[in-house]
């Protein structure tokens, strides 16, 4: 094997060499750089995958030919050779990506290039504290040096702040380094290490002078100022250098020099690291500009780095494995995301929107988005689970829930960020040039990712059981995304279609309760695409998300324990946001959607994880046994769970995120994805059932549940929007079931599974219907509809019976519902609950009237007279659920018996009883099937009379209607259908103002206005950045020291 | 003044030195005056570092005709602080050059030395 | 006003806390295990009478190897951010110069130069070494430069003999471990005898090259500020 | 599902029982209220003879499939409603189908025909039906409120859903009475009664004068003939679900007649006093004193 002393050696040779070339060689020149480069990426991949699979033992080099202390030794170990090659491929990556840039600036460049590289390759392995400190200063040079990269005024005086701060910091560490010299009588790391300076009168100081150097290195928040302005001020290849190498290198020397420190330092690193984590991405949040912003990101990620190397001493032989996870993820994401900077050339976020000219460039910089956030399947999601997972276990809190806060906002910039690109308008931007040699670095950082993501997942055990199958399968769909849009609706149907004939079967015969979910997702994904082959062209993008949002799905029915559940929820959460962005205004409805979905899983996270404490388990049974903090832990998940319910308060996202999607991914995310929400509850409640605390939490669920289904129904009322009016309807309907699971109770479960099914078949229905019209009509408004029962009578025949079945009345399957609701409630003793849910109920029918009459009834509009009656792709899905629908109503007990053969494993008193069809409780009973009959003849009697005795009835034209023999002036004047319920809202709109909406606009304000404030610390004078630094020393000094 | 020995004179120096050029960094508004507060910064430290290695009443660790070859582990002070500043001198004559260098650059383009006119950047 | 007591309150603290990290320091009375080791083996292991160059070039080669990259690093960005570009308009003022100044300069320059070669050639021997001959040589550009503003310096002459000088050190270093026991040993060369220009192994051929380069780099620097003086 | 043609006769005599009552007390109706306003008003027999005269209209129009299909949902609405009422307690032949679903059956059943009828008169055009259902719409959520929190007291009193069982425990003597035993229940739905049955000042569905009719202003002939029957079978139906909660059901036929006419004579009586309300006026009005008074209904439980 080649000596990792070579590193140096080439390094230094070619960039002394270098000088030798001519300005007209720059080709031949950028060549020989790039051979050094990939021959120090060569030499640390060998000692890597010689430590990783033929137990190579850590080697010493000696120079000099003299042992240390006496000379300076080098060492090579799995750490270094881990650290050296993801540096090193960095470096190669960025030569080649900053190809153009380095030819025409010259070899001077290319030298700095190589010795920056050369610098945090020795800085990594040498064991000597001096020599560290010079290659240290070798890196800060050399950085300084490639920040004037363009020699733009801004760049050089953001180079002057760079190099007269590390000049300072390193001027300490310098002091730092020979007073520990004086104390240790020693420059080797590993004679300092035992001697405990700590303990001795001002070698304490001496360490802490070493430490709080290298921590400055590392940007902490608050004294980072000239850091940040590095990075917007650099060119975007040079920050990805910055932010991926050059903090990967600093960390690592933090891990090399904490032992000398000892384990005082952990608290110190960890409180810096929180406090960088928290300060830099909150101040991310006002950020505008693309590389300021990732600044902010870096140094927020590295301060997490910091908080998991402070909390070693808690997650003991874990902390590798996590500081790895994040540190890969946040490296690789970074990078790549600089480099899209780079190709995108666009100051502001904003500006990203041209990046969706090239759908490529889109999808990575996706995976570099949800690999920082901790998405699945990348490495940080499982580095961040560990990492939740073991504070839990050492009862760290307030650690964890800092830790989620500042993924959470991190989250909010970086997902408005990726708004912006998917959905912000981009006419009137720049085209960019594509270059290979710039795309090719980003891609293979990505791909990186997953690769990387895919190997961390094997190594914990319950992570190792998911099955990568079905993501494979969308991999594939994504790579024949150029295909027709027929052509990949029917490779996904037949996906969907084997997967469900794999799993189901299984189900049927073992497990009802997941019986029904699975066949809600998969039976309910074949439907919803068949709808798909009524969209012309490619569509591209749409199957591969709908795919991962089925197999999130699934995932989290199949999930044996908590990672591989919080796996599925993550995965269903990524696809459905894709969905629901893609809807033409869905921009700022997909950030909310997310937000709230981010927020929900982490305190399912954290749920989790203190559910999960001191039972060694990740099993999903640990959740029967949860003994501590019970209540926080219910609460947690239970608002968690809500938050994909949309449970008032929490509900805001969905109107628009469900309004404003496309036709067929309406139904998706609303007859379908919510379910997720009720299945969760559902595990939740299951475990918990004989928990103490759960019987107050599900007493205030009841009372949400009630509520949730009035101000969604109310609003629903009020709507002009008919996909919002749906949209909102949902919202009622799953506040029903939430209602229902939190009676506990024998019948108040079957009414949630009762309304669980109906949603989804009814709620399928109208979204589809009412999506395939407005994909004739061109609007969603219903004012602007009307009269189309003329042109759709296969429409109007599905939305009358959705609205039949929504509302309740007898004899379709809603009334089933309703029936079991009122039963469940009285034996519950839940009157006044129940009578808000009744009421809501009845408010029902002001929506249902408006949406079917606005569109369907009343005068056709001029605009309208040639629409075709919907497409035959929508009527097949929509009749196949009538059929359900049907089936349902007339045969209740089909489905309802053996559900309440498994409720009764949960409550066994007070069931359903069946006798054939009639059902009786203790205090009703109804026979669905033949009222259905009774209703039906009497119907059909009453319609053979009305024929017979109007037989001769004439149909008459439109406008020919009781109008004191006057002709009405248009349509639009004519149709009663905007704001109809004006007198209703004047007496109870004041129910349905917008005052949650209000609150969470409040508290976004309060968090941007704090950033906003706090972040004119960064007066961009390069003075304050050193006062910063300055100030700092002195205050963590005495904060920590005295 | 038994205590006030010439590595504690030197070493004062030094520290004194370290502050008054932090003073400089933190208060002067030239660029030139801002790096000269950095070279005697730079400079204090590297007194500090020879003070650090200085044994009382010994010579130069070079083994001349002052130095009896036998015994010199006896004679000479430390070499090792001595090699180390040599090394850090030379770095801050470097980073020295390129702050000069900037400031230079940053001169041609806005012909100002006011460290307050290059606050484009922030927040 | 505020701000300066601030930053005065933030200097006592600063005081105070390098007053905590040598309160303790009440100078040396002896060398420690490895200035001992030093003192004691370094002129028999290395052979140089100079000890601050045995553990500067030998013992503690990678340091040095890495101080002269500073250098060039530092040579390369200044050469970088200032370099003329082709075509643009020269019509910088010059300072006007004295006679005596270049006259004197014509005497002494020479023997500057010379002075440097001979400290970096005796670094083993008497004080100095590569960096203190370098800095010798580059002084005397200076003087030159002062003399003769006007003079153009070669820059391809600097560029070649910096990038040899860095090139023969490496290789050196490499040497030591294809055909010694490390990186940069200095026992590739006999060690010789004590005291002599002819002795402690490479030590004087490194300290050669790292004089050359010291020279070239800090000339280089020189060179290329004085030419972007007064430019319009 | 045997079919008894026995029952099915005795169920079909009891439907052409109600129709003529209904039809007779809508005129004894019309007769109070003109003799309270000093006029001779209309001859008893008049409800058969408009009834006859629509259903013999030769000259019809029809807007379409669902204009066609809105009376027919609301007379199935109606009879529906008489189908699943007990009619007179303690007869096997009098209860209809009230054995095939409970008291919760029919509060939704209500809204078969409503709904059907909406759908229908919307599919006319006309301005005048718009306005008037979603009057109707509006105020029917808030008279709902009152009245579903005195079915819950009295399911609960009762312990059953039943409205068989609930004329029965209300049997034996006056005392027994749902109104007695439950008096908060009853005033809360017997203010609720109001807004249900339509009169004055609740009448601003139909809102003569205002809105020509309200729903059924396109609607003429045959399709006013089978609205009109099924005004005179759901009045009394209706009538006599609350005389089944509340007034001890009806062991004859006489006493469902001077029950259900009470209950419905009270509704008119209200209307004969109070002038309409506007339609914020009305959706607010149930939810003050007609809830307070469901609402201690609950708590007194």
């Amino acid at each position: 094997m080649v000596g990792p002393i070579y590193i140096i050696a080439i390094a230094l040779g070619t960039a002394f060499s270098l000088g030798f070339f001519k300005k007209a060689n720059s080709n031949f020149s950028f060549a020989f750089m790039l051979f050094a480069m990939a021959f120090m990426t060569f030499i640390s991949g060998q000692w890597l995958y010689a430590f990783l699979t033929q137990q190579q033992e850590t080697i010493q080099i000696f120079t000099a030919g003299f042992k240390p202390p006496f000379s300076i030794s080098l060492q090579m170990g799995l750490h270094e050779s881990v650290f050296l090659s993801l540096i090193n491929i960095i470096g190669l990556l960025a030569a080649i990506y900053l190809y153009d840039q380095l030819k025409e600036k010259g070899v001077q460049m290319m030298m700095i290039f190589v010795l920056l590289f050369m610098g945090l390759n020795v800085v990594i392995m040498t064991r000597d504290i001096f020599n560290l400190f010079v290659f240290l200063e070798i890196a800060s040079i050399a950085t300084a040096g490639l920040i004037i990269l363009d020699k733009s005024i801004n760049a050089t005086s953001a180079g002057f702040k760079y190099i007269i701060a590390t000049g300072i910091i390193s001027g300490i560490l310098l002091i730092g380094i020979i007073a520990i010299y004086y104390f240790a009588g020693s420059l080797f790391i590993n004679d300092i290490i035992k001697l405990n300076l700590i303990y001795v009168k001002g070698g304490a100081v001496a360490v802490f002078l070493v430490l709080i150097a290298i921590i400055l290195e590392l940007k902490p928040f608050p004294a980072n100022g000239w850091a940040l302005d590095v990075y917007e001020a650099a060119h975007p290849g040079i920050g990805a250098v910055i932010s991926a190498a050059s903090a990967s290198a600093g960390i690592f020397v933090l891990a090399k020099i904490l032992p000398i420190v000892g384990d005082s330092g952990y608290y110190i690193i960890g409180l810096i690291g929180i406090i960088t984590f928290l300060g830099s991405n909150l101040l991310g949040l006002k950020q505008d500009r693309a590389n300021r912003l990732l600044g902010y990101s870096s140094i927020g990620q590295i301060g997490l780095l910091l908080t998991i190397i402070g909390l070693t001493p808690y997650l003991g032989d874990k902390t590798l494995f996590i500081a790895f996870g994040v540190l890969i993820s946040h490296a690789l994401a970074k990078a790549g995301l600089f480099w899209l900077a780079g190709i995108v050339n666009s100051e502001y976020i904003k500006g990203w929107a041209a990046i969706r000219r090239k759908p490529l460039l889109l999808v990575l910089m996706g995976t570099f988005i949800f690999a920082l956030v901790g998405f699945p399947p990348f490495p940080s999601f499982f580095a961040k689970w560990e990492l939740i997972m073991q504070l839990a276990n050492n009862d760290k809190i307030i650690w964890l829930a800092l830790i989620l806060i500042g993924s959470f906002i991190e989250g909010i910039y970086l997902f408005r960020w990726f708004g912006y690109a998917i959905k912000e308008k981009n006419e009137d931007l720049p085209e960019f040039p594509i270059k290979l040699n710039k795309v090719i670095p980003v891609s293979i950082v990505a791909a990186g990712l997953y690769l990387i993501g895919y190997y961390t997942g094997l190594a914990i055990p319950e992570a190792a059981i998911i099955n990568y199958i079905p993501l494979i399968f969308i991999v594939i769909i994504f790579a024949l995304d150029f295909l027709p849009a027929y052509v990949k609706n029917s490779i996904s149907i037949l996906g969907l279609a084997y997967y469900s004939y794999t799993i189901i079967p299984a189900y049927f015969e073992n497990d009802m309760l997941r019986f029904i979910f699975v066949v809600i997702f998969l039976i309910g994904g074949i439907l919803t695409f068949i709808a798909g082959y009524a969209y012309k062209g490619k569509r591209r993008g749409f199957y591969p998300v709908a795919l991962i949002m089925y197999v999130g799905l699934v995932q989290i029915i199949q999930a044996e324990n908590l990672l591989q559940f919080f796996f599925g929820w993550e995965l269903m959460t990524a696809g459905s946001y894709f969905l629901i962005i893609r809807g033409k205004k869905s921009m700022a409805h997909a950030l909310s959607y997310m937000l709230f979905s981010m927020g929900g899983a982490y305190l399912i996270l954290a749920g989790f994880a203190l559910a999960q404490q001191g039972q060694m388990s990740l099993s999903l049974d640990v959740l029967n046994s949860i003994s501590n903090n019970a209540f926080i832990i219910i609460s947690l998940l239970m608002i968690g769970f809500l938050t994909k319910t949309a449970t008032l308060g929490l509900h805001i996202w969905l109107p628009g995120a469900h309004g404003e999607a496309e036709s067929d991914v309406s139904p998706m995310v609303s007859a379908i994805l919510l379910k997720a929400g009720v299945f969760g509850l559902i595990i939740l409640l299951i475990s918990t059932i004989k928990n103490i605390e759960t019987v107050s939490i599900v007493y205030i669920l009841g009372w949400l549940g009630a509520i949730t289904a009035l101000i969604g129904n109310l609003g629903a009322a009020f709507q002009e929007d008919a996909k919002r009016l749906l949209a909102y309807s949902s919202i009622g309907q799953l506040g029903y079931i939430v209602f229902g699971l939190a009676m506990m109770t024998h019948l108040g479960w079957l009414t949630a599974f009762t309304y669980t099914i109906n949603h989804f078949m009814y709620k399928a229905i109208l979204f589809l219907t009412i999506g395939a019209v407005v994909l004739r009509v061109g609007t969603h408004n219903m004012y602007e509809m009307g009269g189309l029962i003329k042109k759709m009578p296969f429409a109007f025949i599905a939305v009358l019976i959705g609205i039949i079945a929504l509302s309740g009345v007898p004899p379709l399957s809603g009334f089933t519902g309703k029936w079991l609701l009122y039963n469940a409630v009285i034996l519950k003793g839940w009157y006044f609950q129940g009578a808000i849910a009744f009421f809501a109920g009845i408010i029902a029918f002001l929506y249902l009237f408006k949406l079917i009459s606005s569109i369907f009834l009343g005068q056709l509009k001029d605009n309208h007279r040639n629409v075709k009656e919907i497409s035959i792709w929508f009527i097949i899905p929509i009749y196949i659920l009538i059929i359900g629908l049907m089936i349902f109503a007339a045969k209740p007990e089909l489905i309802l018996q053996p559900m309440g053969d498994i409720v009764a494993q949960y409550f066994p008193d007070g069931g359903l009883n069946w006798d054939g069809g009639l059902a009786t409780t203790p205090i009703g009973n109804w026979h669905g099937t033949h009222i259905m009959i009774i209703v039906g003849v009497m119907f059909m009697l009453l319609l053979t009379w009305l024929v017979v005795l109007s037989r001769k009835a004439q149909k008459v034209k439109q406008f020919n209607i009781v109008y004191s023999g006057e002709r009405p002036f248009t349509p639009e004047t004519t149709h009663i259908s905007y704001n109809i319920f004006a007198g209703y809202n004047k007496a109870l709109g004041f129910l349905v103002m917008p005052w949650i909406t209000n609150f969470w606009n409040f508290m976004s304000d309060i968090i941007h206005d704090t950033a906003g404030f706090v972040r004119r610390i960064y007066s961009g004078n390069g003075q304050t950045y050193l006062a910063h630094i300055i100030i700092y020393i002195v205050v963590v000094y005495f904060v920590f020291f005295n | 003044m038994e205590n006030l020995n010439l590595e504690i004179i030197t070493l004062i120096t030094g520290v004194i030195l370290v502050l008054i050029g932090i003073w400089g960094l933190l208060t002067q508004k030239n660029l030139i005056k801002i790096v000269i507060g950095f070279t005697l910064f730079d400079t204090g430290i590297h007194i500090i570092m020879v003070s650090i290695g200085y044994v009382k009443n010994r010579t130069a660790p070079i083994i001349d005709q002052s130095v009896n070859i036998n015994d010199v582990g006896n004679s000479v002070v430390d070499p090792v602080p001595q090699a180390l500043v040599l090394t850090a001198i030379v770095i801050g004559l470097g980073v020295t050059a390129l702050m000069l260098t900037y400031v230079l650059k940053m001169y041609q383009k806005r012909k100002s030395l006011e460290i307050n006119n290059y606050n484009d950047l922030k927040w | 006003m505020v701000k300066n007591s601030l930053i005065f309150i933030v200097l006592i603290g600063f005081a105070v806390l390098l007053a905590d990290l040598f309160v303790g320091f009440n100078g040396n009375t002896d060398l420690n295990i490895l200035a001992n080791h030093y003192a004691v083996s370094g002129p028999e292991e290395v052979g140089s009478a100079n000890l601050v160059t045995a553990v500067v070039v030998t013992y503690r080669g990678l340091d040095t190897l890495g101080e002269v990259t500073i250098l060039f690093l530092a040579a390369a960005i200044v050469s970088f951010l200032l370099k003329v570009e082709a075509g643009a308009s020269r019509n910088r003022k010059l300072r006007s110069t004295s006679e005596i100044l270049d006259t004197a300069s014509r005497i002494l320059v020479p023997v500057i130069f010379l002075f440097g070669i001979y400290v970096f050639i005796n670094g083993h021997l008497s004080p100095g070494g590569g960096f203190q001959g370098g800095a010798i040589i580059a002084s005397g550009l200076v003087l030159m430069l002062l003399a003769q503003p006007a003079k153009e310096v070669g820059h391809k002459l600097i560029t070649l003999v910096e990038s040899i000088s860095g090139i023969s050190f490496v290789l050196i270093g490499v040497a030591g471990v294809l055909f010694a026991a490390g990186f940069l040993d200095n026992k590739l060369l006999p060690l010789g005898t004590f005291g002599t220009i002819f002795s402690a192994g490479v030590i004087p051929v490194i300290y050669i090259f790292v004089g050359l380069k010291v020279g070239a780099e800090l000339s280089g620097i020189i060179t290329n500020l004085h030419e972007n003086q007064n430019e319009a | 599902m045997n079919i008894d043609f026995n029952k099915l006769f005795f169920t079909f005599l009891g439907l052409m029982i109600v129709l003529n009552w209904g039809l007779l007390m809508s005129a004894l109706m019309r007769k109070i209220g003109a003799r309270v306003a000093k006029r001779y008003g209309i001859p008893w027999f008049q409800p058969w003879v408009d009834l006859v005269k629509n259903y013999a209209i030769r000259s019809q129009i029809t807007h379409g499939v669902m204009f066609y299909l809105g009376p027919v949902f609301r007379l199935s609405g109606g009879v529906g409603l008489f189908l699943f009422m007990p009619m007179v307690f303690g007869s096997d032949l009098w209860t209809n189908f009230s054995f095939k679903g409970d008291l919760i059956l029919i509060l939704y059943f209500q809204f078969f025909g409503m709904l059907g009828m909406a759908l229908g008169a919307g599919e006319g055009g006309q301005p005048h039906s718009f306005i008037g259902i979603s009057r109707g719409l509006s105020q029917f959520t808030t008279i709902e409120v009152p009245m579903t929190l005195a079915v819950i007291a009295i399911a609960v009193q009762y312990q059953t859903l039943s409205i068989s069982d609930i004329v029965a425990a209300q049997q034996g003597g006056i005392m027994n009475w749902t109104v007695f035993t439950n008096p908060f229940a009853t005033a809360a739905a017997m203010l609720s009664v109001l807004g249900a049955f339509g009169h004055s000042p609740f009448n601003l569905v139909k809102a003569p004068n205002e809105i020509p009719i309200g729903p059924p202003t396109e609607y003429h002939g045959t399709y006013l003939g089978v609205l009109r029957t099924n005004a005179a079978i759901l009045h009394v139906v209706e009538a006599v679900l609350f005389m089944n909660l509340f007034f001890g059901g009806a062991t004859t036929w006489i006493e469902l007649i001077v029950k259900s006419f009470l209950i419905y004579f009270w509704s008119v009586f209200v209307g004969m006093v109070f002038p309409r309300f506007r339609i914020e006026q009305s959706v607010a009005w149930f939810l003050k004193i007609p809830l307070i008074l469901g609402i201690i209904a609950i708590i007194l439980l």
